[in-house]
């Protein structure tokens, strides 16, 4: 299951639907990536998330399907913000269940590899020093080629 | 043809009328990036019709050609 | 955070908690271990699962002390079932926040890893044919040596 | 002394009363092995007033030892 959702999301509340639907799961990992208050010691005051109308929701499925093929997996879900987020908002909650652990925990952080890299978002960040566009840190490059 | 640009890219100019003589995704980036030349870098991907191609692609009248920074999500 | 619960508990309940407790956190991970209803090929009935009455909690104060000085971690909780459980319910839940992923995903795998060789828990299967006790296998021994 | 057994220890029989002869964990091990081997093998691991020793160690009246097989937690 993927989403893009516009409005803010409570991740447990996904957390619960996602358990319900994993019936015979041995386990479940979810990640949820949150706007931090601080960033390079600057306050944050919020981000904006932008993305493309079709492009993004195409790559989200393609990522997910990249997983299901890679992993062996029960289910997965991929949830992600864009528009206006303020601190403490999610920005993106994964979830995957499988019947043992190291599928489920290899599924989430590879779904996360490619998010960072290979979707189409893009990161404002306004701090109380102004707006700055966030790019892939060099870390999240390497992290994307342990695939 | 219809110039979309994302991300930082949002910040300059919007595209003004195609030349006819641009015919391909390597002219229009060339014939853009002679007002905005950070579009001429090879970070900058470009998608034809929500495709993204991966190198010179024929544009035509009608297309939607978008600009792509590096993207950040997650 | 560490919890021993005798009764059933709700994981996203727990990530609820977590996260409204993880303030300024910029991930989240969370693992779930559920009691699967099958396992080699044989229906599972139920799980008991046996611990010490004070070297359990010791133990587990010991995994998070040892989690929280090698990841730069907000926060972690580790709830952990014991006793009689029903196939779905949950056995034990790991959640990490921190600033950024890596430690995050790296904290709750290594919990999980120390949780299968290190903690006084030992459990017993009940399928349809008969009672068995599960010891952690040579995959789970290979994963604790990886830290 | 009292004895307890844990996991899989838990399906043999309780442990009688200990001879006075037995005064540390390998000497407690072996007697009891007598009856029951498993508990020879070196994956179980022994705790004294709850705290699981290394090596051997005394034991006197009023020690609780326990006898530990290999985990399965998580």
């Amino acid at each position: 299951m993927i989403a893009l959702r516009a409005e803010p999301f409570d991740a447990s509340a996904l957390l619960a639907e996602f358990t319900a639907r994993a019936a015979g799961a041995g386990a479940i990992v979810s990640f949820t990536g949150l706007v931090r208050d601080e960033n390079d010691g600057g306050a944050v005051l919020g981000l904006e998330l932008d993305h493309h109308p079709r492009l993004t929701e195409q790559a989200l499925h393609g990522v997910e399907r990249d997983a299901v093929a890679r992993f062996d997996l029960l289910d997965i879900a991929i949830v992600h913000r864009h528009g206006a987020l303020a601190p403490g908002e999610p920005i993106v909650f994964v979830a995957a269940a499988a019947a043992h652990r190291r599928s489920a925990f290899d599924a989430v952080d590879y779904v996360m590899d490619r998010l960072k890299t290979d979707v189409p978002f893009w990161k404002r960040e306004r701090r109380d020093d102004g707006a700055h566009w966030l790019e892939a840190r060099a870390g999240d490059h390497e992290d994307r080629r342990r695939w | 043809m219809k110039i979309l640009f994302f991300g930082r890219l949002r910040d300059g100019p919007p595209a003004g009328p195609v030349p006819s003589g641009v015919r391909d995704t390597e002219a229009l980036r060339a014939w853009l990036g002679g007002d905005r030349p950070e579009l001429l870098d090879t970070s900058i991907r470009i998608a034809v019709n929500d495709e993204i191609v991966p190198g010179k692609q024929p544009v035509e009248e009608g297309d939607e050609v978008a600009f792509l920074p590096p993207m950040s999500g997650g």
